[in-house]
């Protein structure tokens, strides 16, 4: 036994459901099959939800809801639970009015129905879309108290879609194409340039998600899929592709995901995300109920650069590190899970990971991006995460030295 | 049989062409050259008349924000400062993403609803806001919309980061990485305090 | 181009969502975020659903619903349309209730609380679950006209869950042990008995299915894993598992379960699914609405044995075999998809797929399986399936000679 | 990392030690050899009173079968023809299975509700439907359950593909597998049409 004997249980529980006794699911019919013809969760796990945090912006429209990481493990994401970041609500579209719309620098200006779009060849393909936004509220130190919250603009999913290589090839792509532009059907009518390079890579024109057809709010029925990039050039609701010769320099890529310094200059086209880590449990809403003794901390690590490569976590806010195991497939610029198993022995811990990926490319500290990038470039921030753990087993966001 | 797309057949036939007339209704974008600018003109004082109308409930009567919508004029010499203020006038590169994003996009609510007049006026509108253009009288369109500069356009520049940020491509250290016991410098926000209005996070 | 032009477009839509002209849904704002805390697929997609066969049992709650095979991709099926198989119906176990009694040749006789489940070490495998009895109903000749039916008693998730040998592990194993009895909490009791060795193996006892804890209907919140083997041992609300020297011959494993031979004998501990391969789309529900020239075949293959490693078409009833192409994750004893792309030049086909595994099996014909074992051993009918598809593009299941 | 499981922590202390007394209420298993049945006896006569009152409306007076509920008694002797009927006394290999399942999961919608009495009883009463018990006066028990023996015990053997079935491990065949043109040989049902009683599949 490590550290003395385990702690008691957790207490409740309806003694005429515990042994001996034999509860009414065990004697009496339940529902029978087909009643829920598409399921749904137990109406014990209600509070395994989207959230979003209302002061954050202005409207619901133009906002975000959250991934509750704290409560998943493995590197799937269920569709339900996906995060959500739109700029004009949720477009629903009627699949048989939606249309894709190829034009510009090619030799055959195509437009294409979902049922032709299903008709081409595709692939299966698991990757991560992450927000640059995400935990862009942290850059001036620790602000909200939930890996949710600071983490949660983050999902992984098996896609199936068509190369957009594929689909720019019916259309013939004229040698002075260079880039892209991805529009899609929203209110936003939300556009990002796209180089060419990039396209003829790994884009997938895609519309499914873990096996079915994307959701409303995931882009239903067709979105681009920009393995590694960051999420707003995974145009949703799509419905045209111009190829042109230059970028468009549009709202979303000079307004907007553009990464301020400090001497008042900004990067553009700041595509790739860095590797980044984050302990899902523990964290804030995920606390150590069960006091000291045998404690698996659990994370998600990823890269857009390629494969996570190893995870190493810290118990003393990065003085020293130790190698954690990664879980399961490690799939390129897709999440990896990983867990370190750890005999804790109630004292405070100040929790971090840390990512490294196949380049070679290892996740630095938030000091670290912060004395190359300043305090204001809001995106792209992959800093490493602190999680204070008292010994109580509560768990806070906090920054160290 | 995972990474890389595999070989897939090509010339298939799919989809069909795209009429000319069709592409036209959704090929609204506008370059910084000025491709995709619609035919059109209006002055910064019609622009007004549509700003009051249709902007200023949400955008401010001089695009200082309204409530928590998004400011659109301000900010000039701020972006090197510990608070930068970005907006149109002290921020964006180019004039031509404002005239394509507010036809897209706004007003809010009713996307893709002005006219190309109505849409030169109240882009020169906000651009007069941001001092951009300094005559009130002044008429932007699709001719004159060359000239039409923006003080932060050379202030970009493309993704450096494999260069700038070399150092983090590097031996994880493993032990004794920082110097002395860690401190606690700062702690979270209680989610349930809202905080006061410029004071918490918010979401770009 | 191939097979001359492509074919007119599907109909309808209404044009004042068609290009030129601007839906609604490119104007005004759609719902916004956190409205759908847990996400739902679109209305239009209504119409993906389980479904079950009314007269196929005397009641709901000893009953299956099929997943809808012919409407997904990849290989990962989403869990809402997790088929499912009761015996009592749903158990709705609430988990502060939720106990694992773990008891009889071991040294220390324990009982486990989710928390202390959900505390354990634990790894992420996708995997795939079949009832012995998919295709049952098929042995006879061709019965129900849709690969849901036919062959929807299967799913593929991602588990996460605890070894059952770290279990184990915690009870210290006496040295007499050989079986294990698992048993259910659920009206019917479910029990079967589980080799030793299979359970030190890869068994897990899982909780969590694509990330998130397992459904109702598929077990929650604590499931038996046994990859590769017939889905009625993945016991699901699991509540007790007994170590002990000698199989127990309950009646799954006695009057079900046992595989009637024409002589009169019966095969019994049948547990691993044999390899085995359905064509999803062109299926029954699934017919070619696209006509001629460039044409998907999808399908699905799996083997209890191990990792698929090639799965063949045939277009001509099982006389000549085309290799198809192996897409996405390749994992041992989970669905592996493949497509084989073709210029369909819209004579009428008899298509079968025909799976290989890791250890050299080959899929045999429904024929062949016969001839072994006759027409009423019910389970473990893993045979060629054959889709008769028209020149009109519709597609009847059938048998060849 | 995906695959065979890693070595995991084990000797966690994790779970707590189950009292005698717990696992007694849930330890409801017979095995073959008699190990598990609880105290009791019943005789046919009393297993008939409660056959009547619990089980005859799904499974028969007589255990043929009401309505699609599953039969219970009849088929000795039918395992190698065309249409086997499996049920308890034609096919089940030991009485211990009977008595087990009755009280786990019978009556149908009041599992687990039978005294261990009435459970003797009633399974002596569906033994004596399957002319397994020949007098109705014989009282079952947990002393003589040793006594009973099913007919078709020993026609089970241990799943032996990987040698019955050794062809189908074999070179994959790519072309002439089959002689001549497919000829299509059955076709399938429509869905909505309900089979005759006993005409159409069922599931198992
Ligand atoms: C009901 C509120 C509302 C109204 C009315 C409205 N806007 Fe906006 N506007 C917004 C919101 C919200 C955003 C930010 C949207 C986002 O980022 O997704 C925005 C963004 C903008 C931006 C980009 C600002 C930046 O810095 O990126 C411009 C320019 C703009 N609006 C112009 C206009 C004009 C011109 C009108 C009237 C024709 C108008 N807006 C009407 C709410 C409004
Ligand atoms: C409301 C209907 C109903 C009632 C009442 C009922 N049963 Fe059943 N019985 C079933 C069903 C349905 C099954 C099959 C369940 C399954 O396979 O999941 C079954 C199965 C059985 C079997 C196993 C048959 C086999 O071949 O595997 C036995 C034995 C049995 N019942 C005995 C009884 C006895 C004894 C009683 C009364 C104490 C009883 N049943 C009352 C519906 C009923
Ligand atoms: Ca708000
Ligand atoms: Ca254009
Ligand atoms: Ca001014
Ligand atoms: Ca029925
Ligand atoms: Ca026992
Ligand atoms: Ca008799
Ligand atoms: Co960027
Ligand atoms: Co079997």
């Amino acid at each position: 036994l490590l550290g003395g004997k385990a702690v008691a249980q957790t207490a409740a529980g309806d003694p005429a459901n515990l042994p001996p006794n034999v509860a009414d699911w065990s004697r009496y019919l339940g529902e029978g099959v087909a009643v829920r013809a598409y399921g749904r969760p137990s109406e014990h796990e209600s509070h395994v939800i989207r959230r979003d945090v209302e002061w954050l912006t202005a409207s619901r429209e133009s906002s975000v809801s959250f991934t509750p990481l704290h409560e998943l493990d493995g590197p799937i994401t269920p569709n339900g639970l996906c995060f959500e970041r739109h700029h004009g609500g949720i477009a629903e579209l009627n699949p048989q009015d939606y249309r894709l719309v190829l034009h510009g620098l090619v030799d055959r200006e195509l437009v294409f129905t979902l049922d032709d779009i299903k008709r081409m060849p595709r692939v299966n393909r698991a990757h991560f879309a992450e927000c640059a936004a995400n935990s862009g509220m942290e850059w001036r130190g620790a602000q909200l108290n939930g890996c949710q919250f600071t983490h949660g603009m983050i999902h992984c999913v098996m896609y199936t879609g068509v190369p957009l290589r594929v689909l720019l090839a019916e259309a013939g792509v004229k040698p002075t194409a260079k880039w892209l532009l991805l529009e899609g059907a929203d209110a936003s009518g939300m556009t990002r340039s796209l180089p060419m390079e990039k396209a003829l890579d790994d884009c997938l024109v895609a519309y499914r998600m873990n096996g079915e057809m994307l959701r409303p709010e995931n882009g239903y029925p067709v979105r681009m899929v920009v393995p590694g990039w960051e999420a707003n050039m995974w145009v949703k609701w799509l419905r045209r592709i111009e190829v042109g010769d230059e970028p468009w320099y549009h709202r979303e890529e000079t307004s907007k995901y553009t990464d301020l310094l400090e001497n008042g200059t900004a990067r553009k086209f700041t595509f790739v995300m860095d590797a980044k880590s984050v302990i899902t449990s523990p964290s804030p809403q995920a606390p150590i109920n069960h006091g000291r003794g045998f404690t698996v901390i659990s994370g998600l690590a990823w890269s857009g650069r390629g494969a996570i490569s190893g995870v190493d976590v810290s118990l003393d806010g990065g003085r020293n590190w130790r190698p954690a195991r990664l879980d399961g497939p490690v799939w390129g610029k897709a999440l990896t899970r990983f867990y370190y198993e750890l005999d804790w022995d109630g004292s405070p811990l100040l929790l971090q990971s840390r990512a490294r990926d196949e380049t070679g490319y290892v996740q630095p500290t938030k000091n670290e991006l912060r004395a190359v990038r300043g305090l204001n470039s809001i995106y792209h921030n992959n800093g490493i995460q602190t999680w204070h753990v008292t010994a109580a087993g509560e768990v806070e966001n906090v920054e160290v030295s | 049989t995972d990474g890389a797309h595999p070989d897939l057949p090509t010339g298939l036939g799919l989809g069909r062409a795209a009429a000319p007339e069709e592409i036209a209704g959704w090929d609204i974008d506008v370059r910084p050259d000025g491709i995709g600018l619609p035919e059109g003109r209006g002055s910064v004082l019609e622009g007004e008349e549509i700003y009051v109308m249709q902007c200023a409930v949400c955008h401010g009567d001089f695009g200082e924000s309204a409530g928590r919508w998004p400011m659109l004029a301000g900010g000039s010499g701020t972006l090197d400062s510990h608070d930068p203020v970005k907006t149109v006038g002290s921020y964006w590169p180019y004039a031509s993403t404002l005239i394509d994003y507010i036809y897209r996009a706004m007003p809010y609510g009713n996307a893709q609803s002005l006219s190309a007049n109505e849409l030169y006026a109240v882009s020169a509108y906000v651009l007069y806001l941001n001092d951009v253009i300094l005559d009130e009288d002044f008429e932007l369109s699709h001719e004159n919309y060359a000239d039409i500069r923006l003080e932060n356009e050379a202030n970009f520049f493309p993704d450096d980061r494999e260069a700038a940020e070399a150092h983090f491509w590097r031996e994880p250290c493993m032990e004794s990485c920082l110097p002395g016991t860690a401190e606690i410098t700062m702690r979270a926000r209680a989610l349930d305090v809202t905080p006061e209005p410029g004071q918490g996070p918010t979401v770009d």
